[in-house]
């Protein structure tokens, strides 16, 4: 009778990559040359445009945004993982996703520079909006779950989210619910081992982020986050398990923030250069560079011509989002719901007619 | 017709959009299997199934935050929150992203939900059981704030509310649930969201009032006018928001005064913007200040100082009296 | 490199007192025939009382409350392995636990009563009043820790909740704050099977509760709730650990609601006989007096003895309760601040004037 | 004396409170190594140590509801919101403990902490940065609410708030935060909360605010003197809850005319609040009905439409006029 062992969990941990390019031919994903071509695109134009979006910042053309350098395999890894009929409830900070999800990245810009217009995705694109307020959102992915569920649609939702997330008590309430309601919900943690100021160790007492799942008796993994194969692959077996009708997974991509947290903070406040150093070292990007060199799938050429490739999408982006018309101060009214109610109706009378006053100089 | 309470009613509507349209998904705690703590749900479960009615974790924030995918997603659905005095921890998915959502998305995502809750006090409850915090809610753009002050207001208001493509926060007065029956139809109606109802004519004041309350307003303009010295309108103004100030201030124009009886708190309270509103429509036809009857500026009291907390209506009758006499 | 077990989890269970009473020597408790005999008694009286309140609530006497039927084993114990100096921080159903903190018990049926005057517990008693709201007063039993820890005081907190409790966001934020800070605190879970009408099983996908502790790099461990010696024992331990620094501690204590949820509810509406026969035969009480008559230490002399006794205090206190004198209106707003605002002053004499002018008869 | 922009003002009474009482501690979310994304907590960790200026996982209820047991346990916890649009998840334990742990226990128990957050729009943030919601606060019964204008107050405001026997929202105008220098006494001082202070004084109308837009106001005012056609008498609430009236009713019976600008939502906004009670105190005096210039019942845009939401100078001398020829 007296002390027994009730129930016991493993949480493993998936590397499919090395840092030198390496893998492990058993664990590779099924993969072609052009869809890896593709992931890498994706990540290298993903890269430029946030080094871009930066300039745009100093410039002043677009206000503070979150920089996603470093983290490219683990949202570009996980979202390629999905169909497209599949749902993507992201953060802010999955800009290589957008790309993923067809959404013009020009709007992206907008979005960042302060036009909410920004966030008038295509019809049908199944990615939600940008969710500012951290850790709130994934309770939207397991709502959209328990519908394609309802549905029998056979669609899944992806969310992603940071490790600061974890805290928040809308995550146990989403994983919790997710789990009773077996919810096709894939929960990515970008594990980037900071939210903001505070690091891993002061966000959770628990050693990993994916150990988490065992709270909901969910599975729990966690994937080398630098590694785009191994998290394609552990995301795309969690997205045929919901798929399938098994429920929800936790996966923790353990990754790095390389950049600031957004272009208002100074990381040198708060971590160590070495730190930095020795997560540079282990860059998503060029580690996937080095498995394609070996694998005689990149040369120079090549490298370069992705490269002009990726500039010349940037910049065709740049001018899109430049060209966009001023939006109008009616903006603000439009959408607050889906009839103006009279006050709203009298507000934007107000504010317009102010206007005209103004330019009539009273 | 059918003879209806306001538990009855608010379970016809659910009933009858649920037939109607099997997008709407009623979710709560214990709204299930065992129809609710005020049997609000009872036999929906037997009728639509766990599919359909569906039992929830106790966590209000995952309830109203689910219901907000599931909206996304194309559903309808009426959440309840077990007492309005619960409903905060879901505060933050109702102002950050309901309200929200459509804006954030320029119409492309919307949130059509419904968040039902029995709300005020005047039941001897616990703590936090008699709670009247409509006003954090109608300070909120982006939601719909409706309360219904009997069972056919109740059915209609509900039905239009479910249908509503916006996000509609829906408090019912548990202190008249079983209060009042009346003849409502049995068909499915709608009555709009944001119109005021006169529902006592009189020429001497307005008495503006919602919810359990307007019962309480009742009672007093039908004392002053059995005693012969005033004759009161009164009106119930349903929808806090959208506000029908139009039909408000026509009635205060035509009377000259007006008084609102609240249970909230004074300070802060729904109150204070129809008496604002009143001044900036009608100050020229005013005799008086707007006379507010409303809760103190204290917690509301557990059951045995309950009713010193509340209007009643020997307090409505003296503010009318003040008013009148100004 | 491919796949590794990161980190591994076992969730013990605790049993020392079978149902028949027979107990396993090795992990008694170390409790002397004294307070064995103290935690019989209390049971005893717990029980008297829980009984005394449903016919004083039937009778109209009190308002709804919260019966703790069948968890007396839980809360007691627990709340046993307490010092003087250590803190409870209840829910609601805990009444047993007012008896050890030295509650006069006339002011719970005062509270419960409508009146809450109830809750102005005597100075010192380290006791929170109750918390209605479901899952949120654990972290303030974390803030109590926290100042224990940052004063030096070696106190500790006891945290006592319900299984509906754990999918509260703040049970996430409070255990995730209390491991972060390592604050001694011990979270006690009665699981009771039910929150309301909704079973386990349906609160989370979790096979136990005890497990949510790995999410937090805490302990967690199971205890059977009937069995006062277990929950003793395991309680005492975690009491010890946290009073030496060694951080917060998760026990679940597997019990279970012999009663309906209030006395406001049917639970006949959503349980099934078999399951509520199979409990009682659990009862923790009357496994406690199995023992102790095997023991040696109860007769049917003492038994009656302590049920006179327990039947005298429960009058006692009914007798204490209702000698009360009736709340003054002034109450409401004696305590909203420390000083009461002007607008306050004025409400309270609006209050006051209009009650005279009722007594005038206007 | 010192001069300070309204962030070292904040910082100066967080650091002497600190000094002075070794049981205030400040918590919050990169408030300690990092000392606040606005700096606002600057140094303070490394003169008080990670045990005084502690930075907390991220999770608003757990702040909030871990301050509350602090406090409780004898200390005065300063908590910080990164910015007040993300205060709603620890709405229920403010609402639900913070505002009535001592009504609750009948004084036993009480919560002696400050809940800091930068507050209001202006500054080009993203979504959810630029909210003025504290309405939501006033309203609820047990919470003091106190929003400063300069720095001088914010100091005097801030160190009364934590010497506070009960809990304090104090809101910080972000938009102001570097944008005024004054002279600030050295040493520690307190200004009492529940006092407006007339900033200007004038005799043809009384303008009422708070927060930033105390300088939209005194600008206007300003403005409107040198024009040379109103003496405008400008008013800063400074603590909301308690409110004072007393001193606005005065002011008002004196002017005849009052103006109140609000950043927040109109509907359900706090110059509501200050409108009824004016007309309370002083319908007969009132010439015009106090005139309201506040934000949109829309949500507040982004940066690039942010300058259409917010009151500003024009606007408040149009509403000045229209209320002087009403
Ligand atoms: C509810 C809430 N609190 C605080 C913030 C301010 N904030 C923005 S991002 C951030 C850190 C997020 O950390 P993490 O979840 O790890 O994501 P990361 O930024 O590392 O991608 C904070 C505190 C917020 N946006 N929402
Ligand atoms: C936040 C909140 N939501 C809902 C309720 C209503 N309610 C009171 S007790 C209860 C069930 C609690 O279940 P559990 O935590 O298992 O404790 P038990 O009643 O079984 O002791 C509910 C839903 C509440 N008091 N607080
Ligand atoms: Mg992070
Ligand atoms: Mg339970």
């Amino acid at each position: 009778m007296p002390v027994t062992n009730l129930v016991s969990f493993t949480i493993p941990r998936v590397e499919v990559m090395d840092p030198a390019g390496t893998v492990d031919a058993a664990l590779m994903p099924d993969l072609t040359p052009e869809q890896i071509r593709e992931l890498y695109a994706t990540m290298v134009t993903t890269r430029k445009l946030d080094d871009r979006m930066l300039k745009l910042q100093r410039q002043g053309r677009i206000g503070t945004f979150a920089r996603v350098l470093g983290q490219e395999a683990a949202h570009i890894g996980a979202t390629y993982a999905l169909a497209k009929e599949d749902w993507l409830v992201p953060a802010f900070r999955e800009t290589g996703s957008f790309l993923l999800r067809g959404i013009p990245p020009e709007k992206l810009l907008q979005y960042w520079g302060g036009d909410e217009r920004g966030h008038d995705f295509p019809a049908g694109s199944r990615m939600l909006p940008i969710s500012v307020p951290v850790g709130t959102h994934m309770l939207h992915a397991v709502g959209i779950g328990w519908a394609m569920k309802h549905n029998k649609e056979r669609a899944v939702v992806l969310t992603i989210f940071g490790d600061g997330a974890t805290s928040e008590g809308d995550f146990h309430e989403a994983m919790n619910f997710a789990a009773v309601f077996q919810a096709p919900v894939i929960f990515l943690c970008q594990n980037n081992q900071w939210a903001i100021s505070v690091p891993y160790e002061r966000q959770t007492a628990a050693a990993t982020v994916a150990q988490k799942a065992v709270a909901y008796g969910m599975p729990g993994i966690q994937v080398d986050g630098n590694d785009i194969f191994a998290v394609y692959r552990v995301t795309k077996e969690a997205v045929e398990r919901a798929r399938n009708g098994e429920g929800p997974t936790l996966i923790e991509a353990h990754t790095y923030r390389m950049s600031d947290h957004t272009t208002s903070d100074d990381a040198r406040r708060y971590r160590t250069a070495e730190e930095l150093a020795f997560w540079q070292e282990r860059d998503p990007l060029e580690r996937l560079a080095r498995y394609m060199r070996a694998a005689g799938m990149l040369d120079e050429t090549a490298e370069a011509a992705v490269a002009a490739e990726a500039e010349a999408k940037v910049a065709g982006w740049v001018e899109a989002f430049e060209a966009k018309p001023p939006s109008e101060p009616e903006e603000i009214f439009r959408h607050v719901f889906a009839e103006p109610t009279p006050a709203l109706v009298a507000q934007q009378e107000e504010l317009l007619s102010s206007l005209n006053a103004a330019d009539e100089g009273r | 017709m059918a003879n209806l309470n306001l538990v009855e009613a608010v379970r016809e509507a659910l009933r009858q959009e649920m037939e109607h349209d099997p997008k709407v998904i009623v979710l709560g705690e214990d709204v299930g299997r065992n129809g609710g703590v005020f049997r609000v749900t009872e036999g929906l479960f037997q009728q639509f199934g766990p599919d359909r009615v569906v039992d929830t974790p106790l966590a209000e924030s995952g309830i109203v935050g689910m219901a907000i995918g599931m909206a996304i997603a194309g559903y309808r659905p009426v959440a309840e929150i077990q007492f309005s005095g619960f409903v905060y921890p879901a505060y933050d998915q109702l102002v950050s992203h309901a309200s929200r959502m459509r804006n954030r998305s320029r119409g492309g995502y919307t949130v059509p939900m419904v968040v039902r809750m029995p709300y005020g006090g005047g039941i001897r409850a616990l703590e936090h059981h008699s709670e009247s915090m409509e006003a954090v809610f109608v300070h909120v753009p982006g939601l719909k704030v409706v309360i219904p002050s009997d069972p056919y207001d109740a059915k209609g208001l509900l039905t239009a509310a479910i249908r509503d493509p916006d996000p509609v926060i829906f408090c019912e007065p548990d202190r008249i649930y079983r209060a009042v029956r009346m003849e409502v139809p049995e068909e499915s109606y709608t009555l709009p969201l944001g119109e005021a109802k006169v529902v006592r004519e009189g020429f001497d004041l307005t008495l503006i009032s919602w919810g359990a309350h307007v019962r309480t307003a009742k009672q007093a303009a039908d004392h002053l006018a059995e005693e012969g010295v005033y004759d009161v309108e009164v009106i119930d103004v349903r929808t806090l928001s959208p506000f029908d100030i139009n039909t408000v201030a026509a009635s205060v124009v035509k009377t000259g005064r007006a008084v609102v009886v609240q249970e909230a708190p004074r300070t802060g309270g729904f109150a204070s913007e129809i008496a604002t509103q009143l001044m900036e429509r009608a100050i020229l036809q005013l005799e008086a200040p707007v006379g507010r009857v409303t809760g103190f500026d204290t917690i509301p009291p557990l059951g045995r100082l309950e009713d010193y907390y509340h209007p009643d209506v020997r307090g409505v009758m003296r503010q009318i009296r003040a008013t009148m006499e100004f």
